[in-house]
């Protein structure tokens, strides 16, 4: 299935969507679909909203935003998130903001069906008193009063792999972030990946997703880029600073988006439109 | 030795507080160049853990990111990111936490979420992402951030985690299982709670550095400890080997990426 | 440091003492030297009592059993288990009894440090009637309750793995039933290795105890023996099946520890024995 | 057909309700057996989880054990137990879930733990394992056993697993996610539980089996579906194909294992 098919088929609007990858293959070019096919009021997930949630949001597809660390990893702001939150440009956002280990909770308890996550968190921080979900819980053995949070389980998740064999068996090597638990917390969980093999290599105690939890997998080689897929390319820190300046300034960002993303068919002419300006 | 940025000087004054077996876990910038600093001088075994789930990594070049490629084939091993929060963290597994943020009281409580009203920031900040928890489960939490009025404030606009709360032993009460903010690394010197009053005061100046300077940046009455050390120059090793570092890590950020544009 | 040393020094009379190894990995080497050195009151915690179980609790080593599934796997019942439950003999044995997914959610939580766990279970089953620690807890978001049970966190948890470097990681392979969060469960961690090598294969997302998890680590070849180390030695599938002879009837069961376990100085010599008895 | 065994004729019987993109979670013994000879007749994209921790496993020969290394080697990933149960069984990720029992009543509960008073028991059985929660989560359970007065009981001593529970929908008012036995395959036929009571009755008769003979195995009063199927006996293809991979099992577990001894 094409990501475009994938994406139409399966991502409405209103969908709560998680893009997981953390740093590493996150997944760009699905997102930039996303963009391309306009869609409205999506509930985006994420535990580092990264550049593709900036564009994203930038874009007017977002209404709200879970999240535990939005920032530009190493270089500074998400200059669009930021505009989003401080002006409601180009409209408003919710925010149901969280720590990363109480995204994590929630995510695993996503991932195996409980209605909520426990840990021992957000001790005397005020986040709680800004988001009704984060509560407490008391132990039934100790007493003990404990944080919860409520299950995440996003309509779709949508991740970059490595590979996927041809039965749809997914395989992820490498930093995984919250990929896994967001995978198989998702109803509908689609996989673009670099490449489809016949047969995975063996894998034993490695990360692979059944076939039979995958919903769609579609070919998108280096679809995580300027994210990156160990073993296949690396990150482009250079294009992560660049976009600091990008963002930074509204026409600048919409005359990037409309070249880049909306103006290409596919990522594969979204990267050779970046090749073509970096030429 | 060599002239060197107050930058650099943090780094080695913070590195210098690492023991060749501490678990840290390591966040991007000052706290990654004072670990691995550390790994390649006196702490050679010393164990980085990186929030994307890279435990014990042993990169050459410093990472951009929380989660460059580097970090994961230079590990022991790459465990989901919950395990790390989980299964580490909260287990207390972890000696050190490192710490930034944009805001810090005087009772080493951090704001890194925003600066103004939650519902209406004048500035959004990144958030807390691991750091509420790393306050509250690393057995010891450094924090390193360069001073300011702005940055050193009598009052938060937010707490993103937790450091001594209101002193006096508020934090020990709540519950919380690690020691708190030992040491707040700044561009002057270092800081750390008074053992009463969970205040922190000036503990240590840069050679060179002043009081008067300290208590410049500062935004609260800055107090000073009973005897106020003074805290070496980088020594030549020390300098040479961050310089190096950070030589290597410009030249691998600074290596183009090819576009992974598929053939045909 | 020896096997031997490792028992000594760590395990006192009266511990809380998981061995774990689901099927694969069983720590036999380490249950014998348990015996040898005649350890007493143990509370004895693990999913699947083995022979190694049947074994301690046979020798009359054991106060407490924490378990989820007591047999034979394949042939039938452990008859020293039985003998201890039905007639008290050699001694009365405490029972802890839970479901796979209890006891696995316990190991999670006791890795976790949360003093309890929570899961879809137990619905409709006697077991919560006679085991206080299954309770019941209540969503905070949406009111659902869910079954409870305390965090096991052993004094020692003992495993078998194929290979440990010099610093002390532990790399597993294979099948791990909840190996990994018995050991990161425990307060100590005792672990018998194969074989222990100057570094370690790369791991990336493969199973990895790093070494300041690990409190002792014993050069034990075939301390797995009945039960396989993949890559090494295959299960013993045939023996598994003599233990029902030998331990059906008391005075033989009595007869055959005596002659392979209390006679033996080591695991090597244990081995030894089976093989001069074999051939 | 070649004459065949009431095993082997459970075993195919089992094999042929399991269709061939189904989930299973699989047990030891008979379950097995049927599920392996699905795989290699009319099912090859079954998928067969073993609750050691091996998804997607296509073992050329049947476990003794429930974590035999081939399984490992055949599986498409080996994941930690404590995965299986949570994000796995629990999050309603499994079809077919396999269960025995040393006692059923006419509700499909059944007793895998004592028989007599739990704290003195008369037999100490193994215990529930796995099946509290198969029996709770997965879509559809079979339960496969051998019928006998002793098995198939008015009153179970112990409730280790729900099936109906009292009948008459008590189960989904229980709120258990999956949809409980819906076939007990048993040495002369099928039971399944009747549209409104939920109680047990005969569905299916292997061919030459008669309802007498059900009924005289049946510890209550056996009723009769308005329509018995017959089972046809096994085709020589899946007897072939059932007898090989107990013969490539049986060599496999006779060949002698080396005790690992080290040399020297």
């Amino acid at each position: 299935m094409s990501l475009a098919d994938a994406i139409e088929r399966f991502v409405s609007d209103g969908a709560s969507v998680a893009l997981e990858g953390f740093t590493h293959l996150i997944p760009f070019a699905a997102g930039h679909e996303l963009i391309r096919q306009r869609r409205r009021e999506l509930h985006l997930i994420r535990m580092t909203p990264d550049l593709i949630y900036d564009q994203l949001i930038g874009m007017g597809c977002a209404r709200k935003l879970t999240f535990s660390w939005g920032g530009n990893p190493g270089v500074g702001s998400l200059h669009r998130l930021r505009d989003a939150v401080e002006n409601q440009w180009p409209r408003a956002l919710e925010l149901d903001e969280h720590s990363h280990a109480g995204m994590a909770a929630a995510f695993c308890a996503g991932a195996a069906r409980l209605p909520f996550g426990v840990l021992r968190g957000y001790l005397d921080t005020d986040l709680p008193a800004h988001n009704p979900n984060i509560r407490r819980v008391a132990c039934p053995f100790t007493g003990e009063v404990l944080a919860a949070v409520p299950a995440l389980n996003p309509d779709v998740t949508i991740l970059h792999a490595q590979r996927a064999d041809r039965a749809g068996n997914v395989a992820i090597e490498g930093i995984l972030g919250a990929t896994r638990e967001a995978a198989l917390a998702a109803t509908t969980l689609i996989v673009t990946v670099e490449e489809i093999v016949d047969t995975l290599p063996p894998a034993m105690n490695g990360i692979v997703l059944p076939h039979w939890v995958v919903t769609a997998v579609a070919h998108c080689p280096g679809g995580a880029y300027p994210s990156y897929a160990q073993g296949h390319y690396a990150r482009d820190n250079a294009f992560y600073k660049q976009w600091d300046e990008i963002a930074r300034d509204r026409p600048r960002f919409l005359a990037w988006m409309q070249r880049h993303v909306l103006a290409t068919g596919d990522h594969r002419a979204f990267l050779a439109s970046l090749q073509q300006e970096a030429a | 030795m060599s002239a060197c940025t107050r930058d650099e000087w943090m780094t080695v004054a913070a590195a210098r507080l690492l023991k060749n077996r501490d678990v840290c876990f390591v966040g991007i910038g000052l706290p990654s160049a004072a670990c691995n600093l550390a790994r390649f001088t006196h702490a050679p075994q010393i164990v980085l853990i990186y929030e994307s789930g890279t435990i014990g990594t042993r990169p050459d070049v410093m990472p951009l990111s929380i989660g460059d490629g580097e970090l994961a084939q230079t590990a022991a091993c790459v465990v989901p990111l919950p395990e790390i929060f989980s299964y580490y963290l909260q287990a207390g597994r972890v000696d050190i936490g490192f710490l930034g943020a944009a805001q810090i009281d005087r009772h080493g409580n951090l704001n890194s979420t925003v600066i103004g009203p939650y519902e209406m920031p004048s500035t959004r900040l990144p958030g807390a992402g691991g750091a509420p928890e790393i306050a509250q489960h690393a057995r010891q939490v450094f924090v390193m951030l360069r001073a300011s009025r702005r940055s050193f404030v009598e009052r938060l606009a937010f707490r993103s985690s937790a450091g001594y709360l209101d002193g006096h032993g508020a934090r020990a009460r709540s519950g919380a299982a690690g020691g708190g903010p030992r040491a707040v690394i700044t561009d002057f010197g270092m800081l750390a709670p008074h053992p009463e009053s969970e205040e922190l005061q000036l503990v240590a100046l840069f050679e060179g550095a002043t009081v008067e300077e300290a208590r410049a940046a500062i935004g609260w009455p800055l107090q000073l400890a009973d005897r106020i050390d003074t805290i070496a120059p980088p020594s030549a090793h020390e300098l040479d080997t961050l310089r190096a570092l950070h030589a290597r890590t410009r030249e691998a950020h600074a290596r183009p990426v090819r576009i992974p544009l598929p053939n045909g």
